[in-house]
């Protein structure tokens, strides 16, 4: 047993060192690792894409390690050099892959070996393959930083035990990344953190994807956009109670419903009672792309979302130039400045009055012209602003010194109880006599080390091709060499 | 560039001469076909690379010269030179070999084709040149894989190899030319030994020509014969269907037309084939008749006879034990007595019914055994084929047993399935695809519990019967299957290929292989070109002869889904309907023309009336309406699609009809939810149903308000004993707000009209003109179409000389402004949505209706005064 | 460790995103946690109110202890299936009465039945189990005892559980049909078709027709159907007391556990309660949005 | 023939021997280590002596024999289908790569693609059972459009050498290619 401490304690050490050789000039090598990303599409993923791309603008080296989606699976190159790592590992439930806390072990160490990784990037507390990794990272000795993209409440069983899990997970999690203060509360309540291991730094969104177009509004009406999922959390029954109260007041009102989802229904029915089948248009599913071409034929955005952390949808409408009506709830408060947006209570009546004295100001023309708004806007939020923050997390966590083994159980112990402290700090005893055995297996120095081609300091000089495959990337790297 | 030069093994030890060849277009590479020893006269030459080209459409040149070392050596190289300017190429290789050296050295003279000074360039590293030897003979006998075109592999595929290949073997007539015959000229090249086999090869096929002949009148008689109007009837043709036996001769017959075609097989493919089919048909032949010689000796027949009978007395025997026990308890199994009895009885009298057949049967026995055993003599298969027939006869009862518990079961099953759902408060919603949640009557529930509590306890025993009548059915179908694998064997193995393959394994190529021979520095490289042989399993699956038993019927996958799955047939047609049916994007606006549906908008109608107006009538006269089967019985519901033109768009829709009876108002609240229009269907012989149709307009006001409906009168035709008169169902229908049609299926009168203006409306009202119209180019032939309709009123547009597919859009576009006719007119839309609907939009959206162009008046009464 | 060295500037921390404040990130404000929420919206609960309601679980219990009573009696011929059937068709026709007797005055909601509605589901009732009793009869006769005891027991279970206690009337179909099914289990095994008959009527009017009479009951008299579900409660109590004891007396313990003990604990925990709210909850819909007014 | 030693992604030293027989035609070699007849003889010894065990308990022949006979069998499949001792690829500029693979019992497999269809040699990466490894592969030109890759060949797919190794191949390899 002595001796395996020994290990644990000589563990971190190269970490360290590669850490403090790529120290001075703060040149972190960071693997994202998360359930989510593209070719699923949604906040997270984006997310995801758009920091990786900035860090690596700022000269770090980022690689990215995801579950196969289908047909795409093995080791892809985004732009600027991305690699991306889809790695064979059997989703269970809504792209989240199904975690033994064990056999992702071999993968990601592979992973964070190859690529010499100092920082774990975990996102979305909803990704099993988030959680793992940061398991293995703390087995392995290396730092971790985790991103939370979502609340939750505290009322029933399913949000105790998932409460429970993260509690567990974070517990030895260096920093803790939220999008919103509300979203931070929830999460040190959730999770019984220390705040000041919390940072906040909010999503962002690209302004120059959300430029306002005035001339693609129809005059002779007003047309409110609504881009969401259509499900319960998204509040879409109280647009189905909505539609019709505003349609039968203001006949020239009309509604651009983009989105897809269990609760289309719903506005169907809407749509067959009353016949507003000219006034209702549902658009279906949405390319990312087309979002913008469907926001700029709007007046007003509406969000009806029942909980939000942080809602990117509300950004992009304000920053195409519309007036933004959402519901109180989580995070919104904090997102736009308050003659932005108008925030109404969840229910029908509420948003239905703020709608209206939208409407009747658009009507007199109280509002700012689109261009205005967008110049607000376009400045609140921009992922280089996200990324120089958490680069700012970065530093500060490479510097802690990880908990040998011994310390860890300890800490698991006094932090998440005596039960689930007791029975995790036996799995993190097996997962680390796992390590060993692979390191035994497969020791590191037999692994080869990966090229590195991101950014640019990567090997492929300055990046010029979009998305390139896996084999045209290679070629090049091993040509520069 | 690096240059690749082929060169034959069989010259190279021939003497110094002109090296006879090809150059390969679009590659440097030069294939050496022959040497030609000096002394030789030019113009002879020449004339000689004539004639081999016109034998062979391959352009044989002078690529050079080959010297090869001997005494007299002196000068040759001078003259080798000369003779660059005697035959001019643009590239002239000097191929020599030195006394001691192995490899070859070659310099390669470029010379422009204007008459200059000639300028002669060597190439300078002797390391940019490739010698690859082949073997001629094996190159030109070998066929590549995969088989290609025998045209020549030129400009579409670049593939080098390939045309080297096809050089080589398409320059036979120049191999043929004997070397010591008394030419002016005198090759080195690859010839064939053993003239006199060839010869015997020569004389087989001319006397194997007259054999054809007769075969192929043989065969011809025996088309005809199968062709007379005896064998043309239905039930023969079933049968004759479902016999192997029968199905093995006719393959066997086309097998033999195949081979006995006169004209000689042109491509490797139609050659193998016809030699495969030969072989196979010899082997089979000879099997049958050794089959033959072993059947026919010490007489094995009667033997067979006597205990044939006595076997399937066993047979029936141990199957009423079986039953005998089944009606027990079997295995301690509890089962309902009463229908125990029942069903048991029911099987026992079908096997006493079967013996007294074989009783009748069993004095004819051995003579149809006797000329059965005949049939061996036309092969093995054909024996065996017959064997299996015999089985499936003889076996008939268990079949039978068979069919009856499997459909008993699924009958069971479809009933406790829908009565679960019932029992557990739910439905399957069929619009949705989804079981939905819905409160029963109290009435309801009570029936069904009782109904499904006596289902329940009766499963078992039907499942114990149809378990065991498909384990047995499962005994004779794997022997049958047996048999049948074994015949498709026979059928389709290739064993000529395979012979080719073992024997002379170049002949099948997959590729080549390419070994250094020498690598001594300052000679350039030596390659030798190698067959890759093709792999036995890649010989099989490329030669195999497709055969008739590749359908399902014997294909072992599709053998077990039937016998399993028989009872989820239903389950299955739902899960096809799924895909099927309305796509999640559901509405007609979602489904606006993608370009892959064969459709522009999808539209669901539903039929509704009081029960037998012909409701189902209307349905079966669209002739291109696909039938789907009703989703789980006691739904009462089910649906056809057809599609219809309507102003030149195509328009699909979904017909479903409601089951009359009231009780299904349920069911109807579902179906009404996604539906976009109504036809309210009423017999005009039947006063009741027009009265119903109040009814129903209030069950429509309550379940699905606003959604557009037509009135229909049905069954026009019977008009002499009408009870519903005209004027009084139009007034009812404008007071409605409904446009009215009287049809007659039976006459295909007024029916897809009908469908095409609810469709209309239905398509304003979605406002789906702002969705084609803008981006809508006229082409020309609407344009026409839209003249012609203007002036031409729609009952003269079948007069017209035009063809059937113009006149059907000419009348959909007839139809299209008459329809904007009448609802102007009767003003049916606007109204259309009277107590539901909120009258602000609905008085302002009939503003919106008026169509663009205002539609003469005399099409739109024609439409209605017909009716 | 503390939060990153940032001096305290002069402008106060404002819980915003779209400003960039000099705070560093991880900037930690006394205000954090300001609009947590404990236990707002728990409503304290009277100990008497709660039992009130549990009786109506008890009087449901006890009537499934009643049918199983009247079985027993049926099954050793205590009991003639024309007296059951007598007494069940007069208690019917009071229950009818009364119902109707209540009806006027509930209304409101959808349209009346009329009386021949009712009474054309009354024959079709009848007819079926008449028609079907004698296949009942012979239905399970092959399938062993315990069996069918162990079946009915369950479903009695599952009627007892899906049993919509907290608006009788209409029967959730679950607990309807499992009722109907374990009472077509009993019934089978009892002597004679008729036995059959009369044991599916009765348990037809208890099951199907009483919970719909004890709503109407409750939304008119609220004191009296107290009364009545003690009433009932005593009833099934003494009718299985007189032919199994021992269930009585589990019967009387149950019932004792669910309507006295359970309000116990329910209010002895309340003190207990500790749920946390804040701005992170997701918010509920309140309004019944199915049919807006327009 | 360089001092250079390689080793393929377990660990495990391999010999990469090239020889070029033109400035345009290259031949490498990578051999794994020969099946060692030690490990052999003790993997056969201990089946027996387990089968000899069963058939001291229950004296049935069978057992033994059967043991025997499959051991044989399983060694010939083995080394006729499994182990490959060295696998060799020939590039002859502007004419082809060919691909052999030569097995324990002498039994040769060869393939040979013509440049045409060759668009370029690369390494790639891919997920081989649970670990991340570099590898060679050709990838084929498509016939229909020139500029698509129709499909990919891996190159010493039973000996899989490291990076190093791989560079060494691909360089030599490019070079030739962009040549011709």
């Amino acid at each position: 047993m002595d001796q395996l401490r020994k290990r644990a304690a000589r563990k971190p050490a190269p970490e360290a060192d590669t850490a403090a050789s790529s120290g001075p000039n703060g040149r972190h090598s960071i693997c994202m690792v998360s359930d989510f990303f593209y070719p699923n599409m949604g906040g997270v993923e984006s997310h995801i894409y758009q920091l990786s791309q900035c860090l690596i603008e700022k000269g770090h080296k980022v690689v990215i390690a995801t579950h196969a989606y289908g047909e795409r699976k093995g080791v892809r190159y985004l732009t600027n050099g991305l690699k991306v790592y889809y790695l064979p590992l059997q989703v269970m439930y809504n792209q989240s892959t199904a975690t033994t806390c064990f056999h992702s072990l071999p993968l990601l160490r592979c992973v964070f070996v190859r690529e010499g990784i100092t920082v774990v990037h975990a996102h979305s507390s909803f990704s099993a393959m988030a959680h793992d990794a940061l398991f293995h990272a703390k087995t392995m000795g290396l730092n971790t930083v985790f991103t939370d993209h979502s609340l939750f409440g505290f009322a029933d069983m399913s949000s105790v035990l998932t409460n429970k899990l993260l509690t567990v997970s974070l517990c030895d999690t260096n920093h803790i990344v939220c999008v919103s203060y509300t979203s931070k509360e929830n999460t040190v309540l959730r999770a019984t953190l220390n705040p000041e291991i919390v940072s906040v730094i909010p999503n962002a969104v690209d302004p120059t994807d959300f430029t306002p177009d005035p001339s693609q509004r129809q005059g002779d009406r007003i047309t409110i956009v609504v881009i969401s999922r259509l499900v319960y959390r998204k509040g879409i029954d109280l647009l189905g109670g909505i539609i019709p109260e505003l349609c039968l007041k203001h006949p020239d009102l009309h509604f651009l419903i983009g989105g897809e989802g269990p609760k289309r229904i719903v506005l169907e029915e809407v749509r067959e009672k009353y016949q507003l089948h000219d006034r209702v248009r549902l658009l279906g599913a949405l390319e990312h792309r087309d979002v913008r071409g469907v926001l700029v034929q709007g007046h007003i955005f509406l969000n009806t979302s029942l909980t939000e952390a942080f809602c990117m949808a509300i950004v992009e409408g304000a920053s195409c130039g519309l007036q933004v009506v959402s519901t109180r709830v989580g995070g919104i408060p904090e997102v736009l400045p308050e003659d932005l947006i108008s925030l109404c209570e969840p229910n029908v009546r509420s948003l239905c009055a703020g709608l209206e004295s939208v409407i009747a100001g658009l009507r007199s023309g109280a509002y700012p012209s689109p261009t205005a708004i967008h110049a607000r806007v376009r400045h609140l939020y921009t992922w280089r602003n996200v990324a120089e923050r958490t680069e700012k997390v970065y530093d500060r966590v490479a510097g802690e010194e990880v908990l040998p083994l011994d310390r860890r159980l300890l800490r698991l112990r006094e932090h998440c109880g005596p039960v689930a402290g007791s029975i995790f700090a036996f799995l993190a005893v097996v997962n680390f006599l796992f390590l060993l055995l692979l390191q035994w297996l497969f020791p590191d120095q037999v692994m080869d080390m990966a090229v590195d081609a991101s950014g640019p300091r990567g090997l492929w000089g300055p990046p010029k091709r979009d998305t390139m495959s896996a084999e045209e990337a290679a070629a090049p790297a091993t040509k520069a060499e | 560039m690096v240059l690749r030069v082929f060169f034959p093994q069989c010259c190279n030890r021939a003497d110094s001469g002109l090296l006879v060849g090809r150059w390969l277009p679009g590659h440097d590479t030069a294939v050496v076909l022959a040497v030609i020893h000096y002394p030789f006269i030019p113009s002879h030459v020449k004339q000689y690379l004539q004639q081999i080209q016109g034998q062979s459409q391959v352009e044989v040149g002078v690529l050079g010269s080959w010297s090869m070392p001997s005494e007299k050596q002196e000068g040759l190289d001078r003259f080798l030179q000369d003779l660059s300017t005697i035959f001019p190429q643009k590239r002239w290789l000097q191929v020599s070999r030195q006394i001691g050296k192995t490899g070859f050295s070659c310099r390669l003279l470029q010379q422009p084709d204007k008459e200059g000074e000639e300028k002669e360039e060597e190439v300078e590293e002797k390391e940019r040149i490739i010698f690859v030897h082949y073997e001629q003979r094996k190159v030109m006998l070998s066929q590549l894989h995969p088989v290609e075109s025998p045209t020549e592999p030129g400009l579409e595929n670049p593939s080098e190899i390939r045309q080297v290949f096809w050089t080589v073997a398409h320059s036979k007539p120049l191999f043929l030319r004997d070397k010591y015959d008394e030419g002016p000229l005198k090759l080195s090249h690859w010839q064939s030994e053993g003239r006199e086999a060839s010869i015997l090869v020569e004389l087989m096929k001319q006397s194997s020509t007259p054999l054809c002949l007769l075969v192929t009148w043989l065969l011809g008689a025996w088309t005809w014969l199968t062709n007379t109007w005896l064998l043309k009837l239905s039930p023969v043709r079933l049968v004759s269907s479902k016999l192997s036996s029968c199905v093995q001769l006719g393959y066997r017959a086309a097998h033999l037309k195949t081979v006995s075609s006169i004209q000689t097989a042109t491509s490797h493919t139609e050659f193998m084939r016809k030699a495969n089919i030969l072989m196979s048909v010899l082997l089979d032949v000879c099997l049958g008749l050794l089959f033959m010689f072993w059947l026919y000796r010490e007489d094995r027949l009667a033997w067979l006879a006597q205990s044939l009978l006595p076997a399937a007395d066993r047979v029936s025997k141990e199957l009423e034990e079986l039953l005998q026990w089944l009606m027990g308890a079997p295995a301690g199994l509890k089962m309902n007595r009463a229908l125990d009895q029942v069903l048991g009885r029911f099987f026992l009298y079908h096997i006493h019914l079967w013996i007294s057949y074989l009783r009748l049967l069993s004095p004819f026995l051995e003579v149809i055994l006797w000329y059965g055993g005949l049939s061996a003599a036309l092969g093995l298969t054909f024996a065996l084929s017959l064997l299996s027939d015999m089985l499936a006869l003889l076996t008939f009862h268990i079949y039978c047993f068979y069919v009856y518990g499997a459909r008993l079961y699924c009958m069971k099953l479809y009933g406790l399935c829908s009565l679960w759902r019932l029992f557990r408060g739910r439905k399957w919603n069929v619009l949705r695809q989804r079981v939905d949640s819905c409160c029963y009557d109290l009435d309801q529930l009570f029936i069904g519990t009782l109904l499904f509590t006596i289902l329940l306890f009766l499963l078992p025993t039907t499942a114990l019967y149809y378990l065991v009548f498909t384990m047995l059915r499962l005994v004779v179908v794997v022997v049958q299957g047996a048999l049948h694998l074994s015949v498709d064997l026979i059928n389709s193995f290739p064993l000529f290929a395979l012979g080719l393959r073992v024997f002379t394994p170049y002949r099948l190529a997959e590729g080549v292989k390419f070994r250094v021979l020498s690598d001594e520095p300052g000679t350039a490289l030596h390659l030798m070109m190698e067959m890759n042989a093709l792999g036995l399993g890649e010989v099989v699956q490329t030669y195999r002869t497709p055969t008739y038993s590749c359908y399902p019927r014997d294909s072992w996958i599709a053998l077990l889904r039937k016998l399993v799955v028989v009872c989820w047939t239903g389950t299955r047609t739902r899960r096809t309907r799924d895909a099927g049916l309305l796509d999640p994007a559901g509405d007609a606006m979602g489904s606006q023309g993608s370009p892959v549906k064969r459709y522009d908008y999808l539209l669901k109608f539903l039929l509704v009336g009081d029960s037998d107006v012909g409701k189902g009538e209307i349905l079966d006269s669209l002739q291109d309406g696909a039938a789907e089967s009703p989703y789980a019985y006691s739904s009462g519901i089910d649906f056809k699609t057809t599609t219809i033109l309507l102003d030149g768009r195509r328009v699909k829709l979904e017909l479903w009809d409601t089951s009359g009876q009231g009780r299904f108002c349920t069911i109807f609240r579902s179906y009404s939810r996604g539906a976009q229009g109504i036809l309210l269907v009423y017999d005009i012989t039947n006063r009741w149903s027009f009265d119903g149709i109040d009814r129903w307009i209030r069950e429509i006001d309550e379940h699905a308000p606003g959604v557009p409906r037509i009135l229909v009168g049905n069954r026009l035709h019977l008009a002499f004993k009408r009870q519903v008169p005209t004027e009084q169902a139009r007034a009812y229908a404008e007071k409605n707000g409904m446009t009215f049609f009287e049809v007659s299926p039976l006459c295909n009168f007024n029916v897809i009209e009908s469908f095409t203006e609810l469709s209309r409306i239905v398509l304003m009202r979605h406002g789906m003109e702002k969705f084609w119209k803008p981006n809508r180019v006229f082409t020309l032939q609407d344009l026409c179409c839209r003249a012609i309709v203007s002036c031409t009123p729609v009952h003269l547009i079948d007069k017209l000389p035009l063809p059937v597919a113009i006149k059907s859009h000419l009348k959909s576009f007839s139809m299209a402004n008459g329809m904007n006719a009448v609802m102007m007119h009767g003003r049916s839309y606007s109204l259309a949505n009277g107590p539901a609907g909120a009258k602000g939009n609905s008085l302002k959206r009939s503003k919106s209706i008026r169509p663009p162009q205002s539609p003469p008046q005399n099409c739109s009464r024609s439409n209605c005064k017909i009716s | 460790m503390g939060p990153d060295s940032a001096p305290g500037p002069a402008a106060p921390w404002r819980k915003v995103l779209w400003e960039r404040q000099s705070f560093p990130d991880n900037y930690v404000d006394e205000r954090f946690l300001g609009e947590l929420r404990r236990n707002d919206g728990v409503r304290q609960y009277r100990y008497w109110a709660v039992v009130k309601e549990a009786g109506v679980v008890g009087q449901q219990l006890s009537c499934v202890a009643i049918f199983i009573a009247l079985w027993l009696y049926m099954e050793q011929g205590l009991l003639s299936p024309e007296a059951l059937l007598w007494t069940s068709l007069t208690v019917g026709l009071l229950g009818y009465a009364l119902y109707a007797a209540l009806r006027p005055r509930l209304g409101s909601n959808g349209e009346p039945r009329t009386p021949l509605a009712d009474l054309q589901t009354a024959a079709i009732f009848l007819s079926f189990t008449f028609g079907f009793s004698p296949v009942l009869k012979t239905l399970t006769e092959s399938v062993s005892t315990d069996t069918v005891y162990a079946m009915s027991a369950l479903m009695l279970l599952a009627h007892l559980v899906s049993f919509p206690y907290a608006h009788p009337s209409p029967t959730g179909s679950l607990s309807l049909n499992a009722a109907l099914f374990a009472s077509v289990c009993l019934a089978s095994r009892l002597p004679g078709a008729l036995h059959t008959f009369a044991m599916l009527s009765c348990a037809l009017l208890m099951f199907a027709l009483w919970p719909c009479l004890l709503q109407s009951i409750r939304d008119n008299a609220p004191g009296p159907s107290a009364w009545l579900c003690a009433g009932v409660c005593l009833g099934g109590v003494g009718g299985l007391g007189s032919r199994w004891p021992g269930g009585a007396a589990l019967l009387a313990l149950a019932l004792l556990s669910v309507t006295l003990l359970c309000p116990l604990l329910l209010v002895k925990l309340q003190r207990h309660k500790d749920n946390i709210q804040g701005p992170w909850d997701e918010a509920e819909i309140h309004e019944d949005l199915c049919h807006i007014p327009y | 023939m360089d001092g250079e030693r390689y080793t393929d992604v377990n660990g495990k030293a391999i010999a990469l021997d090239q020889r070029r027989h033109a400035s345009f035609c290259t031949e490498f070699t990578v051999s794994s280590p020969k099946v060692s007849i030690g490990k052999v003889m003790v993997y056969t010894c201990s089946v027996w002596l387990l089968a000899y065990a069963v058939f001291f308990l229950t004296d049935n022949t069978a057992v033994l024999s059967s043991a025997i006979i499959i051991t044989l069998i399983g060694m010939m499949l083995y080394i006729h289908l499994v182990k490959v001792d060295h696998e060799s690829l020939l590039v002859i500029g502007s004419l082809g790569v060919q691909l052999s693979s030569s097995y324990a019992s002498g039994r040769e497999s060869t393939s040979f693609i013509e440049m045409s269809k060759i668009k370029d040699i690369v390494i790639n990466e891919a997920v081989h059972m649970h670990q991340i490894i570099y590898y060679l592969c050709i990838l084929l030109r498509d016939p229909a459009d020139p500029s698509a890759v129709s499909s990919v060949v891996p190159l010493f797919q039973s000996s899989k050498p490291k990076l190093n190794c791989l560079v060494k191949v691909y360089k030599s390899c490019q070079e030739i290619i962009s040549k011709c």
